[in-house]
């Protein structure tokens, strides 16, 4: 019934993707912990689990969390640079290049990858 | 709803009204009242949210220096009211505005503009001799009470927000206040709260004008009560018209909002319905004459027009540059543009809208009232600006009396003690409140309409005996069809509807004192103008209006002006001062 | 639900990570290249106090930064307050913290011992 | 103007909406259409509203789900079709229909120190002030500030931490930190830096978007993040 919130803006979008990818950094960071671990511990099972992470879904995936730390971390610095230098006005400008440049950044790891 | 309903609650020190007056009362009060009185603040609407002094634009009248002095910023006022305002309230109004200036400064914490040394910025509103109007920007209003509100909300009063005062309720022998009854308007519900001394600061506000400037939430309630009550009323009569407000059509808030002064003093043009400008016909200054003869002159020019399609006059700024006046008046050609208006490159349709009431309860120096334990100040209080109020006079009127009113109930509470209210008028009160809930549900607005054209037609800018005894008939009409509306009471929770009915109740009672009062005054002063009588006659023989109601009548009489400080012809100021300080435009 | 001291320690944690994350990735870079075994990771890793030095900062950098992210989070959209948040945070911090020294034990010094 | 009548929904309270016809006009404010209704078609609609000109802040409400000032919106800026959808301010309590209690938005106001803390009086001279001066600029940058509350509504942080001070009340808290005639500003950063101060801000600017008066809370809480970042370091508290 209660109209949507509505708050379509650069500004609010950035701090979405920001969170969201905070989160799910979160959320995998044991999973990659538990991995690396088994580097030693269990060789095998990572060479095995490392020869997975090759099928295209897997590495999708994997494409997907680095890309999200480049975009958590570039959001991240766009943030505190927007706290702490007393800039005004062409925020949104700043935004809209952190996102991209993290973009590229994921995007030139994709390809080296494949 | 019976009287058994009632919730009772106790005060010290009551405030009504959160303007400029209530806000600085309630400050006063509780820096002068005894240790442990209790304050309580009730008003209409939000704390510091509602009432006029928010919208001041302009700025606030005091004499500080460079050749300004109270003596000059007093003689001002004298001229500017005709020789009718009370002297001696007026000289306070002048000498303590210095005060008052220093206290927002320096212990409020509002900013004004400075000039480039760092001192206060001051310009000159029309009518005055001496650049006198301390401003900040043109949101004067908004720092005033946003300084003001945070410091009452800090300072731990009662607060009692949203309830509408209905009644004033005296003791038994009606010689003292005993108390206000209230509306909680959040419920509906009703509620007697009794104080050893009460402030009126309800602010007036002739808003029975089809077209008006102040905030909804003032519809002479405080006036309707002190009438009720058996107060004297003095200068009702005087009504001022702003000559420019916004018109937009009868179905829209914004029509009779204030279009400011400055437009027409940077050069704006007034243009009539064939395309000429005419203010020269009626004053050497043009446009920049002061604000009755302006609004005079653009009534003048409506009433000749007779082109439906279009109601008022155009203010045109085009000629001095779209892209200067979009930066000068930058505040103001926003407001324009959200209403669809194009102020800097095109016209706006303006009309005169009616904008303060000089009359108010008589009340001596001190803000006190024949009533005992009864404090009144700021747009309720008649006196100080006569039958006319210069620019800046409104905002500096409010906060120096709010403050006298403060600190005098702080000194006077102690003496007081609680007293038992007439039962009967409390009944009589509420009664009189509930009426509407008790008759078949109507429309509230259409009586409205009728109130405000027919108080724009026949006792607005321009006057006649004839035209007026009409209005006392149309305003009978009006009240009389009220009494036959009913509000649906199935609900009194924020019922808006049934403060609408109240809202015109006051309107109508308040609206026949002053055509009552406009009828008496025969000769034409300031705001008053009456095409039958238009001379002002003799200064020295000056009297001014006092309205009461005597056995459920209301009576006009007329008492001479008591010239206690200066005779018309006679001046304050020294030999040989210049006639005015300000460089002719 | 932040205080000063949590936003300074989320900030400088950030600011710490900011430099690692951008090696971590480079290695990455090149590491990935012609696929990822234990071997080839521990080769470069193995008994090197540099690297355990970055992936130790690292790793108590995210915990410390994590844990209180994820305590924003839980406050603002789980509604979580009081004691039970405090518990949260302290949880996932620990939790990390266990998880990632015990990873980086593992691809330094875990296999010398 | 495309159409002669408006189909107009108002949220009222959880229970529903009701939908009303109301004649179109020229010069239409959002405030305009909400009096309509409760002047011709439903005596019981509940809303607030003083000054009509944009100057006491209480008209606020949501419009199509955002927050605006309503008497300064003109109906056609919002109008979807000849639809809108009107509820009453977010983030606050709902008194009724349209009408929320503000005393949460003034509480955390004067909890922010968001008051002047002076130590001249009534008896001394007015302090001569530079205008152009660079703490007295970032001051008046702020103080036009009507405390309408529409950034209070647009902002996620408030709706998801309820002790959080919000955009309008530390943009006062900064404003006040560079009024050169304030004395509070241990008070202030103090204020500022509590549980439910400025660091709780993430910058996502809903607050800047959707300020009426074009201000910039979201610039004058970053500004309070440096003053106590610099204050923890200095004295490492
Ligand atoms: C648009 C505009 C511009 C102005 N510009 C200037 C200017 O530039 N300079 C200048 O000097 N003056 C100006 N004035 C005039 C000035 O605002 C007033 O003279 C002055 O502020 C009145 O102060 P007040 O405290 O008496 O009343 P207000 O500030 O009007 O306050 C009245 C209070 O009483 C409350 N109230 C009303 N009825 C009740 C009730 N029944 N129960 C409880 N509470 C009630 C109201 O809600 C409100 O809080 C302007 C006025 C307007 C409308
Ligand atoms: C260089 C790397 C990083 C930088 C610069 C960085 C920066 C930041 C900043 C400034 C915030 C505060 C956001 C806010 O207050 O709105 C934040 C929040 C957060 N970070 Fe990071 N971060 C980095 C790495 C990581 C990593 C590796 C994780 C994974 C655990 C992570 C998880 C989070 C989480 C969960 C939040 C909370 C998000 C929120 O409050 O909206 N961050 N980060
Ligand atoms: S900062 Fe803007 S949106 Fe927020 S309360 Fe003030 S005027 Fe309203
Ligand atoms: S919207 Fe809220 S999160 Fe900060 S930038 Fe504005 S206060
Ligand atoms: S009614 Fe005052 S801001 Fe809208």
């Amino acid at each position: 019934m209660r109209a949507a919130i509505n708050r379509a803006h650069p500004l609010w979008v950035a701090f979405l993707i920001h969170r969201l990818s905070g989160l799910t950094l979160a959320l995998f960071l044991p999973v990659h912990f538990w991995v690396m671990a088994q580097a030693l511990i269990n060789p095998a099972r990572f060479d095995a689990f490392a020869a997975a992470t090759s099928v295209n879904a897997a590495k999708v995936a994997e494409f997907g969390l680095v890309f999200l730390l480049a975009v958590h971390m570039f959001g991240g610095l766009r943030l505190m640079a927007m706290e702490f230098l007393p800039w005004s006005g062409p925020q949104k400008t700043l935004a809209a290049g952190a996102a991209a440049l993290s973009f590229l950044i994921a995007t030139l790891f994709f390809m080296q990858a494949i | 709803m019976r009287i058994q309903d009632i919730e009772r609650h106790d005060t010290d020190i009551l405030i009504l009204g959160t303007g400029g007056a209530g806000l600085f009362a309630a400050l006063h009060a509780k820096q002068t009242a005894p240790e442990g009185t209790k304050i309580t603040i009730a008003v209409k609407g939000l704390i510091g949210k509602c009432g006029c002094t928010r919208m001041v634009q302009g700025g606030y009248n005091v004499a500080l220096g460079g050749g300004d002095t109270v003596e000059r910023h007093f003689m001002d006022t004298i001229n500017g009211g005709k020789w009718l305002p009370n002297q001696d309230m007026a000289w306070r109004l002048c000498e303590q505005a210095v005060v008052r200036i220093r206290e927002l400064e320096n212990e409020v914490g509002c900013f004004f503009d400075r000039n480039k040394d760092g001192s206060l910025h001051q310009k000159a509103f029309a009518g005055q001799t001496a650049d006198r109007t301390v401003h900040k920007g043109d949101l004067t209003g908004i720092e005033i009470i946003n300084r003001l509100m945070e410091k009452v909300l800090a300072s731990g009063v009662e607060k009692l927000q949203e309830h509408r005062a209905v009644g004033l309720i005296p003791t038994k022998d009606g010689s003292a206040l005993a108390g206000v009854l209230m509306i909680d308007m959040r419920t509906g519900k009703f509620r007697l709260v009794r104080a050893k001394t009460v402030m009126m600061g309800t602010g007036g506000g002739p808003t029975m004008y089809k077209y008006h400037t102040p905030s909804g939430d003032k519809t002479m309630d405080g006036l309707a009560m002190a009438l009720r009550a058996g107060l004297p009323l003095r200068d009702m009569e005087m009504v001022q018209f702003h000559p420019t407000g916004l018109l937009a059509g009868d179905h829209t808030r914004m029509t009779g909002t204030v279009l400011e002064e400055g437009l027409r003093g940077a050069g704006g043009q007034l243009i009539n319905h064939s395309g000429a400008r005419f203010m020269f016909d009626y004053d050497g200054k043009g446009e920049r004459a002061t604000r009755d003869v302006v609004s005079r002159g653009i009534y003048a020019e409506m009433r000749k027009n007779n082109n439906p399609e279009q109601e008022g006059v155009f203010i045109s700024m085009s000629h001095l540059g779209p892209e200067w006046v979009a930066q000068k008046f930058k505040g103001m050609v926003k407001r324009c543009a959200d209403s669809g208006f194009d102020l800097a490159a095109g016209k706006v349709e303006v009309v005169p809208t009616a904008h303060y009431f000089m009359g108010g309860v008589v009340v001596d120096v001190d803000t006190r009232t024949a009533m005992e334990g009864l404090y009144v100040a700021g747009e309720d209080a008649g006196g100080a600006h006569g039958s006319n109020r210069l620019g800046g006079n409104g905002v500096a009127n409010s906060t120096v009396y709010g403050g006298i009113a403060g600190d005098t109930m702080g000194r006077d509470v102690a003496g007081f003690t609680l007293r038992e209210p007439d039962e009967a008028v409390l009944a009589a009160e509420l009664e009189r409140a509930i009426y509407p809930l008790t008759k078949k549900p109507d429309l509230v607005l259409p009586l409205r309409k009728q109130l405000q054209d027919l108080m724009w037609e026949e006792v607005g800018v321009m006057r006649t005996e004839a035209g007026m005894k009409r209005g006392l008939t149309g305003i009978a009409e009006v009240s009389d069809a009220l009494m036959d509306v009913g509000v649906d009471g199935s609900n009194l929770a924020f019922n808006l509807t049934w403060h609408d009915w109240l809202n015109l109740r006051s309107l109508c009672d308040i609206s026949e004192v002053i055509t009552k009062a406009g009828i008496t005054r025969e000769n034409s002063r300031g705001a008053h103008f009456r095409e039958d009588y238009p001379e002002p006659g003799a200064m020295e023989d000056s009297a001014f209006t006092v309205a009461r109601l005597e056995s459920g009548v209301v009576q006009v009489t007329e008492e001479p002006v008591q010239f206690t400080i200066v005779r018309p012809g006679e001046t304050v100021l020294p030999e040989g001062a210049p006639e005015t300080l300000v460089a002719a435009q | 639900m932040l205080t000063l001291r949590l936003y300074m320690l989320q900030r400088i944690t950030a600011l710490l990570m900011a430099p690692l994350v951008l090696g971590h990735l480079a290695v990455m870079i090149y590491a990935i290249q012609g696929g990822l075994s234990a071997a080839e990771i521990l080769g470069r890793t193995q008994g090197s106090v540099l690297w355990f030095l970055f992936y130790g900062t690292f790793v108590l950098a995210v915990a410390i930064h994590g844990a209180i992210g994820l305590r924003t989070i839980a406050h603002e959209w789980g509604g979580l307050r009081g004691p039970a948040l405090e518990l949260l945070m302290w949880g996932i911090g620990a939790g990390l913290l266990a998880l990632g020294a015990r990873a980086v034990w593992a691809v330094t010094f875990g296999g010398m011992l | 103007m495309t159409t002669d009548v408006l189909k107009v929904t108002i949220e009222r309270g959880p229970d529903g909406a009701d939908v009303f016809e109301v004649p179109a006009y020229d010069s239409q404010t959002v405030l305009d259409v909400v009096s309509w209704v409760q002047q011709n078609a439903d005596p019981t609609l509940s809303y607030r509203f003083a000054c009509r000109v944009g100057m006491c802040g209480s008209c606020a409400m949501m419009v199509n789900g955002v927050p605006r000032w309503t008497c300064r919106t003109h109906i056609s800026k919002v109008l979807d079709g000849n639809e809108v959808t009107i509820g009453p301010l977010r983030n606050l309590p709902v008194i009724k229909d349209l009408a929320v209690d503000m005393d949460p938005f003034f509480d955390k106001w004067v909890a922010a120190e968001g008051v002047h803390h002076g130590t001249l009086t009534r008896d001394d001279p007015i302090a001569p002030i530079d205008e152009e001066s660079e703490a007295r600029v970032e001051a008046n940058a702020g103080i036009e500030c009507i405390n309408c509350s529409v950034c209070y509504a647009s902002c996620d942080t408030v709706a998801g931490n309820a002790d959080y001070l919000g955009p309008a009340a530390l943009q006062r808290a900064w404003t006040l930190l560079n009024d050169a005639k304030d004395e509070g500003r241990a008070a202030i950063l103090d204020a500022v830096s509590g549980s439910g101060g400025c660091h709780n801000c993430h910058s996502m600017g809903s607050c800047t978007a959707y300020c009426p008066n074009e201000l910039d809370p979201m610039s004058a809480i970053a500004g309070l993040k440096r003053e106590t970042a610099r204050n923890f370091f200095r004295k490492g508290s």
